[in-house]
């Protein structure tokens, strides 16, 4: 067996959890201008409510995938007005304060619905796991990879072709003038919230089978946020090269320096690029305006 | 004025001589272990508040100087043999010093969200060298047998005894709070959480008073972190995390960012209404966050500045004063 | 009368910025509005839009008042607000940017079909009307310049199929031979049939190109009249230039 | 004449007030019931432990109740929330002890929280029960605390006499948690090899709590040529996707032998058929031979619909033994139906003695025995995960010295 | 001549932009210049480079004489340019005084310790400061309570609380940008004569200004900005009669060939 390369995978599999929970932190911050604290634990939720379509009511997996996604559409509507529309004058501190305190909610408010112990989520994708060039691959890891470029490839046809896609697109680049075009920005901004949600559910429940369903998967936050800084913040495909950047780091990181600093190598990766290219790998074009 | 100010000075000094007296009104040392806590909790926001309320940055890194300066404290006592009279302000400096390196870096080049998100970073890369540090830190098994503070051959061994040494650095550092919030620096700061261009073009030195909050606020969290370990007589990586760090947050944001009462009124607050709360089990979680996102949507300026602006409102209704204070969001 | 401002005034936070405008559009004609900068002529187009609530006064187009209506419906009634510095969407190609301006007609409920053929009428009218856009479809809005920008703003304000067009400052930062284009091209969009009220700063230009003309001067308009009378007059040299 | 009647009034008075002194330092007081405290995890991240060990103890504590208390007074317990943090416990043991005032108290299962209660406990002098399984604990030497678990040191011993007697390994690797139990744990097996086989580990891998992915930590056990692993965890998560890894990685023809988490209900669920054949030395078994433990399972499941494991039934011991500790101190009575117990400090101190001269009480957890250390639980059960539950492999009871 | 201020081809780009053109600007002691040129000609952009705000990509910034291109915007302030902004930036949650006050900021000297202790010298200078932030709110003639919350301002007072603010850092030097804005009539008068006696003051001022008969009122040099270059420079009666400036205000006065496509246009 192959150490490097099966450490590259595994890798990447955890880059693609991140980058798909980073990549709902971007699409939330490039249209509503709102640093989402909350993402982790609505990728959370998205895994409680997977599971309990899945195996609570016995759903067939692909209509569990789709119930959840619809019931996570509207908890992101229903997070955006309550924790982001009513703050949306007051200035990003307080509603970064407001995200926090919905994740504390959620943190607690699964262990009230669902109950302490972690529960069980069999893999969407069983059977044992594939030999890849002398790398151990399971089913599972490849599903997480190709749902999310399925996803990205979904989102770009979606926000290039579809009309709805563009006016969210014309919303995140410019408010004001998007309103000019005749688009109702307010009902955008909740298709994004809810969209992000949706990715948020789809992180979870392709996550959930890997890690489990407990409070802890809402941990993923903080490397997602290390995934946007890297890739560049603000940038779809920032997201998702700086969520792989991460995971591959950590990964051998973990190996080849220590595992017990395994969580701090991301962070250390971070700490670099804002040194070195603190517009991360894609760049934000900053423009400070007097 | 002269007189608004001799009336604030009987105001305070009235506060404090309860403060004082309370070890001799309440008999119950479960009372006394929470205002022990909550004066530690209050320093750690008061240590916030400079960072957050006055100069107007957002991090999570109190947890971490929390921690740097009870390990520093301990570390001194038991393997310099210090006194703690000694250790203290040598963990104070510590922390502070950490601080410093850290800030400078980070204040030269982060803006806005990159700060916050790096601080994160911090706190966990902080726990993570307390945990695996073993040869100086014990690990994660903890550091036991921290020795009490002894002053004159008196052992502050007792919630009620510790209360004078936490009361005693309460006042000071919210002393040093108003002092510096009414002091030329201290305006300067406020000047940066304001707007930063205008301050830096009006001659102040932005990068130079944003290190020196930095710095300031983990001083406050080294002498939170030193008394922390006395008082509990053991520390342990597990007690600096990062919800931690959102707790003092919530503090700050609830008494009121930018008042020196806010971080008093936090932490007193959500010290002791969760001892209050107990009955409620787990929900008692979900209630904080509630009370989070209420407090953001219709406090954002905390109690503190609702309360201010209630009694200018009032002032102006009753009085008819047109020249009182007017408070945005009227 | 297409659109009629009757007592309108309005504040920007602490501002003044409009107090009791009285303002008129007929159809097929070209209105400028001219005036020094911070004479508040942004916002008044802003109010007109939607994006701004006037504090007093009211906005009627077509016999109904649109002033408590939000952005959206104001384009959906048929007037196309091109914004002062060209808001061109950056990540947006030339053919999106043109594509987004014609958005409004799909809430009609109208047919899809229908609407997206006739967008791609209109689409390629407006690629005859600024022949530079059609070079450029797949470039992206922020890779052009000025000219092209202003060209594709105004064609994107087209692409909504306005009765009004509002076009604020279209001459602003253009070179002089492409501040010419620009309102040659203003000129043919109201022979089209659509009828302008135009912003500007290029006073001469503007009064050259315009049937009526207002001048604003800190909020209040101070002169009206037929634009050509204007073109001398010594109030406008005065309004930009003072005494 | 005045002068003498006032001295010999004065006199009397002295004699009866001294006497009456005297008298009320023997005396009983009236109490209506039996105070013990529990810290307990209510809320944060282990608050499920919490309710299991709540009803540990309150099986034995309804028991003891129905059989009408001790000395037939009645016992209450009353419960704290930790807050799942140092500062947490700190408060709840206060609470508990100043404002409800119990005689004595159930410390918690977690190592850094007993060891920031161990002060309060120590200079109030409380007996203390507590399960937190640290070898760190034992050494405060605190006289206050008993531990009705079985401590690191023997897990560890037992642990590694397995590994390489039973077993047959000699290059074993370490996967441990970074957390006090998880490194407590590893530190101690190391110990017990090195010094009783001279064996160290080809490699020691550490994760923090809630880690999602150990293929680092599987590929340097792999090349570190290993033919058995031990883990240390604490969280069921990190158990089972530890677990599920080494059946990807190929890596299920190491033998793996963990801590007690290992083998708990809620890491079987998650982990499946991929625990199967993993050993674990957990402080309980459910088939174990011993009929008495048989028996308490019985009542359990018949309580409360489900299995004992080490949750519940290091409380339910903990709570035997008070019971018996406190029966023999001698410090509870009921006359007239009224109930009465020795001074506090006093009825404290005799069931400090009391718990130290506990010897072969029958336990949940085997016979209890106060040692040198205040450590109670000498034996720990080694059991194999197997599809039908688990298989009961042994029961190791390390040697210990005797309290005297 | 020694100018007190100078600019010596300064340039400034934003991406392909160039907002300030090589731009050589002397303004003489104790004049009062007026800058000014249609939206985007980069009137804003030079005052930033004059005072620090933005790195020129080219040439320098010389004040007495010396130059202070690369300097921090603190530094600037402190060798005595102070400026105000176009969009009112003041600090809204500080009082009147306090925002005044922070103009001091590079004048006083107490540090941290002296704000622990409080020795004499620090109390004195805490009252000087609040003296002279009265002096100067008498000054611009803003007589509301010293404890009144900006936020609560209207925006007339603002305007003068920001030229008061830049007057406290006691500038030789004052920069500013349309202090004019959204006035009506009588606060256009007060301005005015503020700005005189500023003059009066001895301190040299550079406005940016719109309000033409503010502007022409009170300069003694009007310097004209378009594109970025600089087009015209004179005095005001020059300046209003200057072609060129009046082209670029008002447009080409260009009869025949400026007519000719609008004629085209309406025919065709």
């Amino acid at each position: 067996m192959n150490t490097i390369l099966q450490l590259l995978f595994s890798g990447i599999a955890m880059g693609f959890v991140y980058a798909l929970c980073a990549l709902g932190i971007v699409l939330i911050y490039s249209s509503a201008g709102v640093v989402n604290f909350a993402q982790g634990s609505l990728v959370m939720l998205g895994a409680y409510i997977g599971v309990t379509f899945l195996t609570k009511a016995g759903l067939p997996v692909i209509l569990s995938v789709i119930c959840s996604a619809i019931v996570m559409g509207f908890v992101g509507v229903l997070f955006e007005r309550i924790a982001y529309y009513p703050l949306r004058d007051q200035g990003s501190t307080i509603v970064i304060i407001s995200t926090i305190g919905v994740s504390v909610f959620l943190n607690d408010g699964v262990y009230v619905l669902w109950g302490r112990a972690p529960l069980f989520f069999p893999p969407l994708l069983g059977g044992p796991p594939l030999e890849l060039l002398g790398a151990r691959v399971p089913p599972q890891n490849i599903a997480i990879a190709v749902i999310t470029l399925a996803l990205l490839l979904f989102q770009t046809m979606f926000f290039k072709r579809t009309w709805l896609g563009r006016k969210m697109r014309a919303v995140a680049q410019d408010q004001d003038t998007a309103a000019l075009m005749g688009i109702k920005v307010p009902k955008m901004i909740d298709f994004t919230f809810a969209y992000s949600t949706i990715l948020a559910a789809i992180a979870g429940i392709f996550a959930a089978p890997l890690f489990f369903v407990s409070p802890a998967i809402a941990q993923i936050l903080s490397k997602a946020f290390a995934s946007t800084v890297v890739g560049g913040f603000g940038s779809i495909p920032g997201a998702i090269i700086g969520g792989l950047c991460v995971g591959v780091t950590e990964t051998f990181a973990a190996y080849y320096l220590s595992s017990a600093y395994r969580d701090a190598w991301a962070f250390l990766l971070l700490i670099l690029f804002l040194l070195v290219r603190p517009q991360g790998i894609f760049g934000e074009i900053v423009a400070e305006k007097v | 004025m002269q007189r608004t100010s001799f009336r604030k000075s009987i105001f305070y000094l009235v506060l404090i001589a309860i403060a004082v007296l309370i070890p001799q009104i309440v008999e119950s040392r479960y009372y006394m272990s929470v205002l022990n806590l909550a004066s530690i909790y209050l320093i750690l926001a008061a240590g916030l508040n400079i960072y957050l309320g006055y100069t107007g940055m957002m991090g999570f890194t109190q947890v971490a100087f929390w921690g740097i300066g009870s390990y520093a404290s301990a570390l001194a006592m038991i393997n310099l043999k210090m006194p703690f009279w000694t250790a203290l302000p040598f963990a104070a400096l510590f922390t502070g010093l950490i601080g410093f390196l850290l800030a400078i870096p980070s204040m030269r080049r982060l803006k806005r969200f990159y700060l916050s998100v790096t601080t994160i970073g911090f706190v966990e890369i902080t726990r993570l060298i307390l945990e695996n540090w073993e040869s100086l830190t014990k690990g994660a098994d903890g550091l036991p047998g921290i020795p009490r503070p002894v002053l004159w051959g008196i052992k502050f061994n007792t919630p009620h005894k510790f209360y004078y040494i936490s009361l005693f650095f309460v006042i000071i550092l919210t002393a040093f709070s108003y002092l510096l919030k009414n002091s030329r620096v201290g305006l300067a700061m406020q000047a940066i959480r304001e707007d930063e261009l205008a301050a830096e073009v009006m001659g102040v030195n932005t990068f130079r008073y944003k290190v020196l909050a930095f710095t300031l606020s983990a001083v406050y969290g080294g002498v939170a972190g030193s008394l922390y370990a006395h008082f509990v007589g053991y520390i342990s990586p597990n007690v600096y995390v990062f919800q931690e760090a959102v707790t003092v947050l919530c503090m700050v944001l609830i008494g009121g960012a930018g008042y020196v009462g806010g971080p008093v009124i936090g932490a007193l607050l959500l010290t002791i209404v969760p001892e209050w709360l107990r009955f409620m089990h787990e929900y008692k979680a979900l209630v904080y966050g509630v009370a989070v996102v209420l407090m953001a949507v219709y406090m954002p300026k905390g109690i503190l500045g609702a309360t201010e602006q209630i009694r200018t409102r009032i002032r102006q209704r009753v009085f008819g004063e047109k020249n009182a204070p007017v408070y945005p969001g009227q | 009368m297409l659109l009629k401002l009757e007592n309108l005034s309005s504040h920007y936070g602490t501002v003044q910025a409009l107090s009791e405008v009285n303002l008129t559009v007929n159809e097929g004609e070209i209105v400028t509005l001219i005036g020094a900068n911070g004479a508040g002529k942004t916002t008044l187009l802003r109010v007109i839009s939607g994006l701004v609530r006037p504090s007093k006064g009211q906005v009627a187009f077509a016999d109904q008042r649109i002033d408590q209506l939000p952005p959206d419906e104001i384009v959906r009634m048929g007037i196309a607000h091109v914004p002062e510095g060209r808001m061109i969407f950056p990540a947006f190609t030339v053919r999106e940017n043109l594509l987004i301006g014609g958005v409004n007609r799909l809430d009609q409920g109208r047919p899809k079909e229908e609407v997206e053929a006739e967008m791609q009428k209109d689409l390629e009218a407006i690629f005859k009307l600024f022949p530079r856009l059609e070079e450029r479809s797949g470039q992206y809005g922020w890779s052009l310049s000025g000219g092209e920008q202003q060209m594709l703003a105004i064609g994107r304000g087209l692409m909504a199929k306005p009765k009004l067009l509002l076009l604020d400052e279209p001459s602003l930062g253009l070179a002089p031979f492409l501040v010419k284009e620009v309102f040659s091209i203003v000129q043919t969009i109201r022979d089209q049939g659509t009828a302008v009220l135009l912003v500007e700063q290029n006073a001469r230009m503007a009064l050259r190109a315009a049937d009526r003309a207002y001048v604003l001067e800190t909020g209040s308009i101070v002169v009206e009249g037929p634009a050509k009378e204007l073109l001398h007059a010594d109030e406008v040299r005065k309004a930009y230039l003072g005494g | 004449m005045h002068r003498r009647l006032i001295l010999v009034v004065t006199l009397a008075l002295t004699l009866v007030m001294g006497l009456w002194g005297a008298v009320s330092a023997e005396e009983w007081i009236p109490i209506e019931e039996f105070t013990i405290g529990k810290v307990l995890h209510m809320t944060g991240d282990v608050a499920l432990t919490g309710e299991k060990q709540r009803k540990g103890l309150e099986l034995v504590l309804d028991e003891t109740n129905a059989a009408g208390g001790i000395n037939g007074v009645p016992i209450k317990v009353i419960f704290e929330d930790d807050l799942g943090t140092n500062p947490g416990a700190i408060a709840a043991l206060n609470k508990l002890l100043y404002d409800h005032e119990v005689v004595v108290t159930f410390a918690t299962v977690r190592s850094t929280m007993v060891h920031a209660l161990s002060p309060i406990i120590e200079e109030e002098e409380i007996p203390a029960i507590f399960g937190g399984s640290a070898w760190s604990l034992s050494e405060l030497r605190n006289p206050w605390m008993f531990r009705v678990r079985c401590d690191d040191r023997t897990v560890g011993t037992a642990m590694a006499k397995f590994l390489v007697e039973n077993l047959g390994h000699k290059k074993i690797a370490a996967l441990h948690d970074s957390d006090s139990f998880g490194t407590g744990g590893y530190q101690e097996t190391a110990r017990a090899l090195k010094e009783l086989f001279d064996i160290e580990p080809t490699t020691v891998q550490k994760y923090a709590s809630g880690t999602k992915d150990y293929t680092a930590q599987w590929m340097a056990i792999r090349d570190s040529g290993a033919t058995a692993v031990f883990g240390w965890g604490t969280r069921s998560e990190d158990d089972g996707i530890i677990l599920r890894q080494r059946k990807e990685f190929g890596l299920d023809n190491l033998d793996y032998v963990g801590s007690a988490s290992y083998s708990s209900g809620t890491t079987r669920d998650i982990a499946g058929d991929t625990a199967f054949g993993v050993h674990s030395l957990a402080d309980f078994s459910w088939n174990t031979t011993d009929p008495y433990q048989q028996e308490h399972i019985k009542a359990f499941e018949a309580k409360y619909g489900f299995l004992p494991d080490t949750d519940t039934t290091w409380t339910s011991t903990g709570m035997i033994v008070f019971v018996d500790a406190i029966k023999r101190a001698d410090v509870l009575k009921t006359e007239n139906g009224k109930h009465y117990m020795r001074p506090v400090k006093e009825t404290r101190r005799r069931i400090r003695d009391a718990l130290r001269e506990t010897k072969d009480l029958q336990t949940p957890l085997g016979k209890a025995n106060c040692d040198v250390w205040q450590n109670l639980i000498h034996s720990i059960n080694v059991i194999q995960v197997v599809p039908e539950g688990e298989r009961y492999i042994s029961t190791v009871t390390v040697d210990f010295e005797l309290y005297q | 001549m020694e100018y007190i201020l100078e600019t010596k081809g300064v340039t400034k780009r934003f991406g392909g932009l160039v907002a300030v053109d090589a731009v050589d600007l002397q303004v003489s002691r104790g004049e009062i210049r007026g800058l000014i040129g249609p939206n985007g000609s980069g009137k804003s952009t030079l005052l930033n480079l004059i005072s620090g705000v933005y790195l020129p990509d080219g040439g320098d910034v010389c004040f007495n004489g010396e130059q202070i291109t690369r300097l921090a915007p603190h530094r600037i302030a402190e060798l005595g340019i102070a400026r105000t902004f176009q969009n009112n930036r003041l600090f809204l949650n500080l009082t009147i005084q306090e925002n005044v006050m922070v103009g001091q900021h590079c004048r006083t000297k107490s540090e941290l310790s002296q704000a622990l202790f409080r020795p004499r010298s620090s109390k004195a200078e805490m009252l000087q400061t609040r003296r002279k932030a009265m002096e100067c709110l008498d000054f611009v003639g803003l007589n509301r309570p010293p404890e009144f919350i900006v936020a609560g301002l209207p925006h007339g007072e603002r305007r003068l609380l920001e030229i008061a603010r830049a007057l406290a850092t006691e500038p030789e030097v004052i920069l500013l940008d349309e202090p004019a804005t959204g006035m009506n009539p009588s606060e256009k008068d007060r301005i005015v004569d503020v700005i005189r006696k500023i003059q009066e003051a001895g301190i040299t001022v550079v406005i940016i200004e719109h309000n033409m008969p503010v502007v022409m009122g009170i300069s003694d040099l009007v310097t004209v900005l378009n594109f970025g270059r600089k087009i015209a420079e004179g005095t005001p009666k020059e300046i209003q009669h200057n072609p060129d400036v009046i082209e670029a205000y008002l447009g080409e006065d260009d009869e025949e060939e400026g007519s000719s496509d609008a004629v085209e246009a309406r025919e065709s």
